[in-house]
């Protein structure tokens, strides 16, 4: 399967969000190339030109040049440019044009040393009261059982499904330290603070199994903070919800 | 010996217009403002992250910190006193002012350590709550840097002083130098007194 | 003070442990800190064996090390965390800040502006001493239960408030270096400012001398956030405060005692505050080498060096307000995250000024190849990778999918491996015979260069492509991630490319201690150089002028047309400039 | 300020003194203002006033900042400029979406 998704390079992108990046990737990258090439080649041939060599003496005066000053504003332009046509907008859409809560699925994914704990809302789509005064080994999140929106939640460790072609709005919440959850397919990539609850939203466009990865430095384990992450249609996904036991409950 | 031929140690630079030392203790002052700023910012930070942030005249002693105030403000006044008399070329009552400063200081802390102990009879320690935590670090901190100046002060009253026959101006300008480092930190407590206790 | 004007009644360990000789100390600061480069390195190599072959036991050396680190020869992840932690924490903290500022800056400046010594010589003193007693209080946390810091050089809390004690040793021992570099700055500063030689105005300073007093600015004013931070976080590990630790905390499944009410962010700013700023206290100091090599081995002057100046005045000065650059993914706004790109992308503008400029410099010179030179020459397009690939990491939105990868390592490694420690060899070889009156071996020196350069790009460039696959950074185990697998023949390639850059490394160990004994010895000025170190003897004595220098000319006036040498010194009088000069 | 003349330091002593009653009246002041419990933010602005003053006061005569020379202030303006973006960027940052 690896070989089909992953390369040397970009690794394959199952978004609706991910061209955008990809593409700022590869602008910024063709515009690093000209410059560096520019340099290069004028530092190669002005160290061959002008070695040491006899008969030939360096000058005290040399000629003013007007190329800096050009590179200068082809510089300046090209970084408004990139700021204000690629970056400011993909950076706004991600981050703050969410998608409408009833025409998404709503999920909290809390990270712990060193496993990504998904809580589905189940289908009253409200989560249920947590506390952490009541987690254990049974009850991760410290689901309250005394909360009837709890009934029927879905609570999996380091498994994310989520379906294709509906946006999905994740909840990011850390029990310990921070750790970073990351989507490399999905080009998604959020610190989860602890303390804080993040909301980031993304949306799939094609099935596939593959993986949650940590990026953030969380501890002796942060290697192996592997999750799966499942796209998968639909009707797999409600299918795949269906056998999911809502979370048992803890002694209380 | 080491110091041969550096120039503009007790006489002013012609064109900046001030001694090395004199530069030098300014340098270290703009430090220690981003020290305390840093220290300042997380204060604002971690204030305006919490809803029930408490207020400082509910849980410390406004009086006795009152007079710990007034208590580093007189001891600025000595300080400057000191340095202006040697100014003067009274070296007998810039040892008097100096004396002062350090018995002002000394009070300081002394009243700084009842203010702690009747903090830790209560069992409120940096651990109780991120209000005492940035409390006990910012006043501890702070003494500390009392502490650093009675030191220095101690230095300048006892062997420091032998200079003065040898190099008054160059005296002089430390106990100047010294009077700086001082008032920085009365001025550090002029902002901790309201932001902590009173606010 | 006293009469005793001759240093030569000093007792020895006055004169060369004690010393208060700004040459001694520049000495002692370059030493220690090429110690500390190669344990940093030293440190990596081992940690790339287990990147090339996971969870192999390590040959030869791997029974060396105790259960703790190593169990018959593997590498446990604590120790490998120790190790990634500790290799940056050493070679930029202990390694490069040292050799350039305190080091270069020690030894260099004060001869190039014409003074006699530093203005506080025992502050000097002091300086280094605490450097070396943080230095040892870093490599003994390796030996205290738990091992040394393990949560990254950035030390991020709430991680590094749980890790064991190593870590309050990493807060003490930084404590320690902050202090040191406070002292050093102060001293730089009055140095610069108070002592420079009659005649030398601002804009007759070498652009070297210009590099490090933006530096020391640096220094002074970013390094103290983070001293608040170390405090706080020593509260948070040792008096249980909850500065960073927010409520709720629930660690290995039992509740945290922690008050709660901390912010984790708040480190951050602080540590970043200072971390970027640092980033230019690598790099502005191996600029000024850069520009120094480059004006005196193209024998003509700088291109451009008001601008050169002003460009590093600004860097210096912006370099201050991009650090949540750093911070793009910790859910900032965009408001908030458009300001920090705006100042990231306009930071970039005099940093393209500057290596601009030093190319044009070689415009219409005559280029000798020597082996300083062919280091300053190198550190051009190693810098302009550095630097470039910046870019897209200071784009938030490219940073969203680059963030924390191999790219970001590849990144900063080219700004300060082959960018900076490239310009500090060259500085070494340039130097080297103001400092002892030999020069080093030109064979050995090429020998170095020419491997150095070949195998840091064979390490570094693909880490690029690593990151592009998405790889993230500070994996133990390098496997374990599917999209990870495909790139892990060039983690093999890495590994080799380190070690074989490690062998590269031993010409220039022989050849620095060899050319102490048997090196070439050379005049006062074997370079043709014009700035007034060069005027003094080599090695120069304590006091380093004879008399006090006059300065008459700005710093670069080589192959000034209808005179008879292609370099006229600083302090030569106007009427002598035809002079014949030692050469 | 070591070039004084004896008669300009008498002049400076007399100042010390109006400075010390000064911020012996302002502390008394703001430690009385707080015994009122203003509202959360007049009480921060009045305190903070106060204290900018009183602060001022000590740099400008006990430390002789306001007849110092030009060099110091550029140092001090270095510091004052990064402390303001230290005290207000990283609470901007961690509150302004």
């Amino acid at each position: 399967m690896a070989e089909k998704y992953y390369g040397w390079g970009l690794p394959i992108d199952i978004s609706t969000n991910g061209f955008q990046i990809d593409r700022l990737i590869w602008v910024v990258h063709i515009f690093m190339a000209a410059l560096f090439v520019g340099w290069f080649c004028f530092l190669v041939y002005a160290i061959l030109k002008f070695r040491q060599r006899s008969g030939h003496q360096a000058h005290y005066h040399t000629k003013h040049f007007k190329l800096p000053t050009y590179l200068e504003i082809g510089v300046a332009v090209t970084e408004v440019l990139l700021l204000c046509a690629f970056s400011f907008p993909i950076f706004y859409h991600v981050r703050q044009e969410f998608p409408q809560k009833n025409k998404a699925i709503e999920l909290r994914i809390v990270a712990e040393q060193f496993a990504w704990n998904v809580h589905y809302p189940g289908k009253d789509r409200i989560f249920g009261k947590t506390d952490i005064k009541l987690i254990n080994p049974e009850n991760p999140l410290g689901l309250d059982p005394g909360d009837p929106n709890g009934a029927d939640d879905i609570i999996t460790l380091n498994q994310l499904h989520i379906p294709v072609d509906t946006p999905v709005i994740a909840h990011l919440s850390s029990k310990d330290v921070i750790h970073s959850f990351s989507l490399p397919v999905m080009r998604v990539k959020q610190d989860v603070i602890p303390g804080q609850s993040i909301p980031i939203w993304f949306e799939a466009k094609k099935e596939g199994n593959f993986e949650i990865a940590c990026a953030q430095l969380c501890g002796l384990g942060h290697y192996r903070m592997r999750g799966f992450f499942i796209s998968e249609s639909k009707e797999k996904f409600a299918a795949w919800l269906a056998e999911q036991k809502p979370e048992p409950k803890g002694a209380a | 010996m080491s110091t041969a031929g550096i120039r503009f140690i007790s006489k002013p630079h012609p064109v900046t217009g001030v001694t090395n030392s004199k530069l030098g203790i300014w340098c270290f002052l703009a430090s220690e403002v981003m020290l305390f700023g840093g220290l300042f910012s997380a204060y604002i930070m971690l204030r305006t992250g919490t809803a029930d942030w408490p207020r400082g005249s509910s849980l410390l002693n406004v009086p006795l910190a009152t007079l710990n105030t007034l208590v580093l403000i007189t001891s600025s006044v000595t300080m400057v006193m000191s340095w202006a008399s040697l100014a003067m070329k009274d070296l007998k009552k810039y040892r008097m002012y100096m004396a002062f400063t350090i018995l002002l200081g000394l009070a300081f802390l002394v009243i700084k350590g009842f203010e702690y102990a009747h903090k830790f009879e209560n069992h409120h320690f940096p651990s109780t709550s991120t209000f005492y935590a940035i409390y006990f670090t910012l006043t501890g901190l702070h003494g500390l840097h009392v502490l650093g100046g009675i030191i220095v002060n101690l230095y300048f009253l006892g062997p420091g002083s032998a200079l003065w026959k040898t190099n008054p101006d160059q005296l002089t300008g430390r106990v100047e130098c010294a009077g700086l480092y001082w008032h920085f930190v009365d001025l550090v407590w002029i902002f901790l007194f309201p932001v902590l206790y009173l606010l | 003070m006293s009469d005793k004007h001759d240093s030569h009644e000093l007792p020895f360990w006055r004169k060369y442990i004690f010393s208060q000789d700004h040459k001694v100390i520049g000495i002692q600061y370059a030493v220690t800190g090429l110690l500390f480069l190669l344990f940093g390195f030293s440190l990596m190599m081992v940690m790339r064996w287990q990147l090339a072959y996971p969870g192999q036991p390590l040959p030869w050396i791997g029974k060396f090390f105790p259960e703790t680190m190593m169990i018959g020869g593997i590498m446990l992840p604590e120790f490998y965390n120790q190790l990634g932690a500790m290799h940056g924490t050493i070679m930029v903290f202990l390694g490069v800040v040292p050799l350039a500022v305190g080091g270069f800056g020690n030894f260099v400046l004060p001869l190039q502006i014409g003074a006699p010594d530093m203005a506080f010589p025992k502050l000097n003193m002091m300086s280094y001493w605490l450097y070396f007693i943080g230095g040892v209080i870093m490599i003994t946390s390796f030996f205290v239960p738990g091992g040394a810091a393990q949560s990254g050089w950035t030390s991020y809390p709430p991680l590094s408030v749980i890790a064991p004690t190593g870590q309050t040793l990493w807060l003490i021992g930084m404590a320690f270096l902050i202090n040191s570099s406070l002292l050093g700055s102060i001293n730089f500063i009055v140095t610069t400012v108070q002592l420079r030689a009659d005649g030398m105005s601002f804009f007759r300073l070498p652009f070297f001398v210009w590099a490090q007093f933006v530096t020391s600015f640096l220094l002074l004013l970013a390094f103290p956030p983070l001293m608040a931070a170390a405090v706080l976080q020593l509260m948070d590990r040792l008096a249980g405060s909850s500065f960073f630790m927010p409520s709720g905390l629930v660690v290995s499944g039992a509740v945290s005692h922690a008050s709660g009410g901390g912010n984790p962010l708040l480190w951050q700013h602080l540590f970043w505050f200072l971390a970027h700023p640092e980033v230019y206290v690598l790099v502005l100091p191996a600029m000024g080498i850069v520009g120094e090599i480059i004006a005196c081995n193209s024998r003509k002057p700088l291109y451009g060096y008001k601008a050169l100046v002003y460009s590093v005045i600004f860097v210096g000065f912006l370099s201050f307000i991009v650090w949540a650059h750093h911070m793009f993914l910790t859910g900032m706004g965009t408001k908030m995250a458009a300001f920090f790109q705006i100042t990231t992308m306009i930071i970039s503008i005099p940093s393209v000024v500057i290596l601009t400029t030093l190319i044009l410099s070689l415009w219409g010179g005559s280029i000798r190849f020597s082996v300083p030179m062919m280091f300053a020459l190198a550190f051009l397009p190693m810098f302009g990778i550095g630097g470039l690939t910046g870019l897209p990491l200071g784009l938030a939105a490219a940073d969203i999918y680059l963030h924390d990868t191999y790219y970001v390592i590849a990144h900063f490694h080219y700004v300060v491996a082959p960018g900076t420690i490239f310009a500090l060899f060259a500085g070494v070889y340039h130097w080297f015979p103001k400092a002892t009156g030999r020069k080093m071996s030109e064979t050995l020196g090429k020998i170095h260069f020419w491997f150095s350069l070949i195998f840091i790009n064979g390490v570094f460039m693909p880490m690029f492509i690593m990151g592009l696959a998405g790889v993230s950074r500070r994996l133990y185990d390098p496997i374990q991630y599917a999209h990870a697998q495909p790139t892990q023949p060039l983690n093999v390639f890495i590994s080799m490319s380190a070690w074989l850059l490690g062998l590269a490394q031993i010409p220039f160990i022989l050849n620095f201690f060899g050319s102490l004994f048997f090196g070439k010895k050379v005049n006062e000025n074997p370079w043709g150089a014009t700035t007034l170190e060069w005027t003094a003897p080599s090695p120069p004595p304590h006091g380093n002028f004879s008399t006090p220098p006059h300065v008459y000319r700005g710093p670069y006036e080589y192959s000034v047309p209808g005179q008879k040498n292609d370099f006229l010194p600083q302090s030569l009088p106007a009427g002598q400039a035809g002079a014949p000069e030692g050469r | 300020m070591s070039e004084l003349s004896h008669e300009e330091i008498r002049h400076h002593v007399k100042i010390y003194i109006r400075v010390f009653t000064a911020l012996t009246i302002l502390t008394v002041v703001t430690v009385a203002v707080s015994y009122l419990h203003l509202p959360l933010w007049p009480a921060i602005t009045v305190a903070l006033l106060i204290a900018l003053f009183k602060g001022s006061l000590v740099a400008a005569f006990f430390m002789h900042l306001f007849q110092e020379k030009r060099l110091i202030f550029v140092v001090l303006a270095l510091a004052v400029f990064f402390f303001l973006f230290l005290l207000l960027l990283p609470t901007l940052t961690s509150g302004l979406r």
